[in-house]
């Protein structure tokens, strides 16, 4: 019972957290803290995900997301030096006015999928079931063995293209050469 | 095979005119010639064939290759008496176009002999293609290289005359398409058999609205291609702006396509359709007549007014068909061939006026009768044959035309009578404006000397004028031939 | 456990799309925006995780497990994009790029 | 008879020789070739003409060439037919032809264009040979517009002056107005009685037809309205005057004796269609009536001595329709040959007085020429007494038998023969105007007398006939019906004879005498001027047709239809213009847009819009 009580406490938790998390993420002004922010985002929803029975995703979500991805989103921050000096450039870009449009549609957006929700739409499931990893993995190379490989496609074309794009250009060239580059 | 014939030779003649063409314009010209003439061999053979007495069936059939077997399509060619003239008519008027190109065509010779053998090989194969997808193949191989011929050699405005020319024609086959293929669904319907050859075409029953929708599908095309009043603005455009041999192509040749076509297919094909159609139709053939007629009149640029007398003509073409008898049947066979002849003329002289004078305007010419004498008494000629003086071929035409619609819509006629009253007004304008009046000296003549007609030129017209003179006081000559023919298709077109 | 989890689950995907949406939108600098999509990218995955414990069927996770090596793959482009963006025009607003106007 | 076809066919050979020889025969080798085709063919005509008169010989001849189209029903050929009407007809076309080509060889000697003036005349003869001698209508239509177009080609011959290109197009319209009313004509005979062959016809028309119905009457409408185009009688007549811009041989042959007594010759061939509608010949009569009087009025006041003669001619030829409308076939056609005499004659004589005045063609500059050209002016004094027809000259017959047939006609007949005597009146009046204000009177200008033996023998050759014509008999009297017998009371032919020395006196005592000063018309100035112009049909003419016809050509010059295109080009741009806004290269309206359809399609979706 008390497990049950502890699991509510912890699900509403991490919700509120994460929702938070991503609020106070879109505004900042500092690309770093708004990074910092999405760590915590990401790992208060790995632990939705393990509440919600899904182990293996939770753990896939730490390493992954919060662990590369992030860190990645850090190597670039720092490469583009956008510390500091780039805050004041953000403030500017950020007028407050700015901010209605987007939320007046995220807000319609958002009523729109809680009305799908909670409308009778015939298609609405009820009730939890968690899922083993054990059936995940058999799942896995079972069926959509296919999935894995469209994965790790996708993440070999990821790569190249993204060591292509970021290669070190010879610093003399100025901007307008790099198309003789490319073609090159 | 003798139609294959010609139009391989053509064809052939084209690809090798473009390949010496790199070499030497000259060269490429008198290769074209050779096409042309071996062209006419295997013509006069089909001639013997078409004409010989003893000729069992009407039709003289050269080939009938399965193309598509799945759809019933076969490469059909043959020939009866009617496209035998027709192709008769095409070849005359190449030569005559090949040699108003003989000095005028200097850029790009080996392209444009091209494009010039390969428009009268798709004519060729119009006249006598009798698959309706072969049909449809050789309206398409005769419109592009003349779009060509009109963008790369025409005057200052060529390319939107070209564009035009090739949206107005291009938009109205498509729905010839969709029509034919509408046809050809139905008589699958009817008789389970898939065939897209004209001979079974005509005997699917086409009454009721589908058969009036597909029917107006063709008639459309073929308006355009005639060109009828409310979609003729393209021709103006395209003549003005065609270069000499390509204005002489396309009044002389390719506008009969169009008749042939209203002749050919739409009452054959929907007899009851066209019935019911004929006197919208012969309405538009009597209001282009006369509206062709007054705007030719306000015109002082010549080969835009030329372009709008031959509309006027063909207004009479399309009244002549939709009457349909014999009469007029055979006033329009007729009226076809005079107005090939003497606007192909008016074309000739119009080019030749632009090589002399560098302008069309006919404002600034004016007294030319004193310079140019013998260019003056042949225009002189081919004015009057386009009013119709009788004794040359136009009047034949239109007296048969008017007569035989008189038959049967005798107000449509007395009206289009009136066209006869305008003709004169329109074609004596070239004259006096052109050669009459005060000689305006050398400042309309670039040049000082203005040289009359040397012998290719006269040659050329000579070609037109003895046809013009030949079948005014001989029009039998074709009648004979043309008479069963046209028998058929109006036994065909009363739904029979 | 009964089904409110999940509704809620759901709600919340619902909360982190909509916001990474406006964050999308509403940022100028390239570099935010890829961190929104990201977000979108969790929501869409914390809602194949949902349906999948829903059901009870591995397919949610597998289909989360191809979200993430999209959100990997798609990152990586990003940034090496955001670092030629910057080299460019020496600046990440991302309004600099709009020489393919009609 | 056999020799029929020789005589369209020299004139058409001398033609083609003229036109493929141009340039390269010298002019005396033209003039041979030129004069010498028309008068072969006058001998031709005389050989026939023997073959035709000798005892038991038949009455018509046809016979055809080759078949020149055959469609269905209609069977067209080259055919000549030959009968009393056409030989006669013959008489006068080779006859009075080849006299005015002998006179004309004389008379456009210096002009450059010596060959091809030749070419245009043998043309001319040839085509109305062939109009004549047609054995159908439709060959008949094709000497008709042959005739129209060395017509134009004539008047329009010095085209240097626009002024005559301009006279010649607008007799080719005018005509040509004509010509299609008579096509329609024929379409509506060939509809009726399926055959255009003349003597078929003929011989059909009386059975085919109901007396007096509207089909008949249609018909012989459409015929008229073609001669009287033709003929240029009342309402399609302001052409003629006109016409003298050509040369004056032409004016003599084609515009006094040959093409506009074409018309007359279609009613006179087609007699039994007009029969079968009577009140068709009653409107003939009228139209003749009306263009005799008209022309004559104006003919009073005219100052150019060719303007003069072609209103006289329109007056006759007026005559010669009054005559078939009152049923005197034979006389009208026998006014056609006698006119065709002494109007060639007169014409002929003006020709040599304008030569003489250095041409001068205006009557008011000459005066007391009697003694200086004395040939000339006899020869006009014998013109104008047949042309008022003092009693023994040859217009004394013809047009004394017109008034008597005209007299007898029921219910208009009185009329009719006054409208017809005070023509005779006016004709005196204005013909023996122009001779008095031309040969006597002061001396105002010196002419030099042209020699030569071109310019006299044809004109005394012609003077003689004309004398003499009253007493030829004319074969057309078994083709043509018999004009009405019976006679007039005396009284009418007394004054029919006394009208016309009445008005020689007049113009004697106000022309020569300078009395009775009073009658001159120019105290009344407009009316002088409505007269002079022809009763104002020109300037009507060109308000009513031709200027609205010019300015709604000039209106609609670049075709309106022409738009649509035009309007279809404008309205892609537009749109173009519109949807190009869409693409400004924003990356984040990009993303708003897309946010935002994807809402609505999601409340599509959920059926919330």
């Amino acid at each position: 019972m008390i497990w049950a009580y502890l699991y509510n406490i912890v699900f509403y938790a991490s919700c509120g957290v994460t929702v938070l998390a991503t609020i106070l993420m879109i505004s900042r002004h500092n690309a770093v803290h708004a990074l910092l922010y999405l760590i915590i985002s990401s790992l208060s929803l790995a632990i939705i995900f393990y509440l919600l029975g899904a182990a293996f995703a939770a753990a896939l979500e730490v390493i992954v997301y919060a662990g590369a991805v992030m860190i990645l989103f850090v190597f670039v921050v720092m490469m583009l030096n956008q510390g500091q000096r780039s805050a004041a450039h953000e403030a500017a870009w950020l007028p407050a006015r700015g901010w209605i449009l987007p939320s007046v549609l995220a807000a319609i957006l958002l009523s729109l999928l809680l009305i799908g929700m909670y409308s009778d739409q015939p298609l609405q499931p009820y009730g939890v079931h968690g899922v083993a990893v054990k059936d995940v993995g058999i799942a896995l190379f079972g069926p959509y063995v296919l999935v894995v490989e469209l994965s790790s496609f996708l993440l070999l074309s990821g790569l190249i293209g993204a060591f292509h794009i970021a290669r070190k250009m010879p610093s003399h060239m100025s901007s307008n050469e790099l198309e003789e580059v490319d073609h090159g | 095979m003798q139609l294959l014939g010609i139009i391989i030779s053509l064809l052939g003649g084209g690809v090798l005119a473009l390949l010496v063409g790199r070499q030497s314009a000259s060269a490429s010209r008198w290769l074209s010639l050779v096409s042309l003439a071996v062209a006419s061999v295997f013509y006069a053979s089909l001639w013997f064939d078409t004409t010989d007495p003893q000729a069992t069936s009407l039709w003289l059939l050269h080939m009938d290759w399965p193309w598509i077997a799945r759809f019933g399509i076969h490469v059909l060619l043959a020939t009866d008496g009617l496209s035998l003239v027709l192709i008769g008519l095409t070849l005359v008027l190449g030569y005559v176009a090949l040699l108003s190109a003989w000095h005028e065509i200097n850029h790009r010779c080996g392209l444009f002999y091209l494009n010039f053998l390969f428009t009268l090989a798709g004519v060729v194969g119009v006249f006598s293609a009798l698959d309706l997808f072969l049909f449809f193949v050789f309206w398409e191989v005769m419109l592009v290289p003349m779009f060509l011929i009109i963008a790369i050699w025409g005057h200052e405005g060529r390319r939107y005359a070209a564009t035009k020319f090739f949206i107005y024609t291009q938009a109205s086959s498509l729905l010839m398409l969709a029509a034919m293929v509408g046809l050809v669904l139905l008589n699958q319907q009817q008789t389970g058999v898939w065939s897209f050859s004209w001979f079974t075409l005509t005997q699917t029953d086409t009454s009721g609205s589908l058969g009036m929708w597909l029917m107006l599908g063709f008639y459309v095309a073929f308006l355009v291609k005639l060109p009828g009043l409310p979609v003729h603005n393209w021709l103006p455009d395209a003549h003005t702006q065609a270069p000499t041999p390509g204005s002489i192509l396309l009044a002389g040749i390719l506008l009969k396509t169009g008749a042939y076509g209203l002749l050919r297919f739409v009452w054959p094909l929907f007899p009851d359709a066209a019935s019911t159609f004929a006197p919208i139709a012969m309405g538009l053939g009597v209001l282009s007549v006369l509206y062709a007629a007054k705007l030719a009149f306000a015109q002082n640029d010549l080969k835009r007014l030329i372009a709008y007398t031959s509309i006027s003509h063909m207004g009479f073409v399309s009244l002549g068909i939709f009457a349909w008898n014999h009469l007029s049947l055979q006033g329009t066979v007729m009226q076809m061939v005079g107005h090939g002849l003497s606007s192909a003329g008016l074309f000739a002289i119009a080019g030749l006026l632009q090589q002399r004078l560098h302008t069309r305007d006919l404002d600034k010419m004016g007294g030319l009768w004193g310079q140019m004498p013998k260019l003056a008494a042949l225009s002189m000629l081919f004015a009057v044959a386009a009013l119709g003086l009788p004794g040359l071929a136009n009047f034949i035409g239109e007296f048969m035309v008017l007569l035989g619609v008189f038959q049967v819509a005798p107000w449509a006629a007395s009206l289009a009578a009136l066209g006869m009253i305008l003709a004169p007004v329109y074609a004596l304008i070239i004259m006096q404006k052109g050669f009459f009046g005060a000689s305006l000296g050398t400042q309309t003549v670039g040049t000082t000397e203005v040289l009359d007609l040397n012998t290719r030129e006269l040659l050329m017209l000579a070609v037109l004028v003895v046809g013009l003179v030949l079948l005014g006081f001989w029009p039998n000559l074709i009648f004979t031939i043309t008479a069963a023919p046209v028998d058929y298709l109006m036994h065909l077109g009363k739904g029979g | 456990m009964d089904s409110q989890y999940i509704d809620h689950a759901m709600v919340l995907a619902g909360i982190l799309f909509c916001l990474g949406l406006v964050g999308v939108m509403v940022r100028r600098n390239l570099l935010f925006m890829m961190i929104s999509i990201e977000v979108m990218l969790n929501a869409a995955g914390l809602a194949f995780i949902a349906a999948g414990s829903a059901w009870g069927q591995p397919e949610g996770q597998i289909m989360f497990l191809a979200v993430i090596t999209l959100g990997a793959a798609e990152v990586a482009v990003g940034l090496g994009l955001t670092l030629l963006l910057f080299r460019h025009h020496n600046s990440v607003n991302v309004d600099q790029l709009n020489q393919l106007r009609g | 008879m056999q020799q029929l076809w020789l005589i369209p066919c020299l004139p058409l050979v001398g033609f083609l020789l003229l036109v493929l020889g141009h340039g390269r025969c010298s002019r005396s080798a033209a003039r041979l070739v030129g004069v010498g085709s028309v008068a072969m063919a006058a001998l031709v005509t005389l050989w026939v003409a023997l073959d035709f008169y000798s005892p038991g010989a038949a009455q018509s001849y046809q016979v055809e060439l080759w078949p020149w189209f055959s469609a269905g029903a209609l069977e067209v050929s080259f055919g000549l037919y030959l009968d009393g009407l056409s030989l006669s007809m013959l008489f006068v076309i080779t006859g009075v032809g080849s006299l005015i080509h002998w006179y004309a060889s004389g008379y456009m000697w210096q002009d450059p264009d010596y060959q091809r003036f030749f070419a245009y005349m043998n043309l001319f003869v040839a085509a109305m040979l062939m109009l004549v001698l047609a054995d159908n209508l439709v060959l008949l239509f094709l000497g008709w517009e042959g005739v129209g177009l060395c017509s134009f080609l004539l008047i329009g011959f010095w085209h240097q002056d626009p002024a005559n290109g301009y006279a010649a197009r607008k007799a080719f319209v005018v005509t040509r107005v004509g010509d299609t009313a008579f096509a329609i004509g024929l379409f509506l005979l060939f509809r009726e009685l399926g055959t255009l062959d003349l003597p078929t016809i003929m011989a059909l028309a009386p059975e085919q037809f109901v007396m007096g119905a509207n089909r008949p009457t249609l018909i012989a409408a459409l015929l008229l309205a073609g001669a009287v185009g033709k003929s240029a009688q009342l309402p399609l007549h302001t052409w003629l005057p006109d016409a003298m811009a050509g040369p004056t041989p032409v004016s003599a042959l084609i515009h006094a004796a040959t093409m506009v007594t074409a018309g007359v010759y279609l009613i006179a061939r087609t007699h039994e269609v007009f029969l079968q509608a009577p009140d068709v010949l009653l409107v003939v009569a009228f139209i003749g009536l009306f263009t005799l009087l008209i022309s004559g009025f104006t003919a009073l006041n005219q100052t150019d001595i060719k303007r003069v003669l072609a209103y006289s001619t329109m007056s006759q030829i007026g005559y010669m329709f009054f005559a078939l409308g009152v049923g005197a076939w034979n006389e009208s056609v026998f006014h056609l040959m006698t006119h065709a005499l002494f109007k060639a004659l007169l014409f002929m004589t003006a020709g040599s007085i304008i030569l003489a005045m250095h041409h001068e063609q205006d009557i008011r500059s000459m005066g007391g020429l009697r003694r200086q050209l004395p040939v000339p002016f006899w020869c006009f004094v014998i013109g104008s007494a047949c042309l008022v027809a003092l009693p023994p000259t040859s217009g004394f017959f013809s047009k004394e038998a017109i008034l008597n047939a005209s007299w007898q006609l029921p219910g208009y007949g009185p009329w009719l023969w006054a409208g017809g005597v005070l023509g005779a009146f006016i004709t005196a009046i204005y013909s023996f105007r122009l001779l008095f204000m031309v040969f006597f009177g002061p001396q105002k200008a010196q002419p030099h007398e042209p020699k030569g033996w071109q310019f006299h023998p044809p004109l005394m050759i012609l003077a003689a006939l004309s004398l003499v014509a009253g007493w030829f008999v004319l074969p057309t009297g078994p083709v043509l019906p018999a004009s009405p017998a019976g006679h007039p009371p005396t009284w009418t032919i007394v004054v029919a004879i006394a009208m016309p020395l009445l008005g020689i006196g007049i113009a004697y005592q106000v022309y020569v005498r300078h009395q009775w000063q009073g009658l001159r018309l120019a105290q009344w100035p407009q009316l002088r001027q409505f007269l002079f112009q022809g009763w104002g049909f020109d300037g009507l003419y060109q308000r009513l047709l031709l200027t609205p016809f010019t300015a709604l050509a000039l209106v609609n010059r670049h075709d309106i239809i022409d738009g649509v295109p035009k309007l279809l080009i404008q309205l892609s741009r537009f749109l173009h213009g519109l949807f190009s806004q869409l693409q400004n290269g924003q990356l984040r309206f990009y993303i708003a847009t897309l946010a935002s359809a994807a809402i609505i399609v999601l409340a599509l979706a959920l059926k919330v819009l």
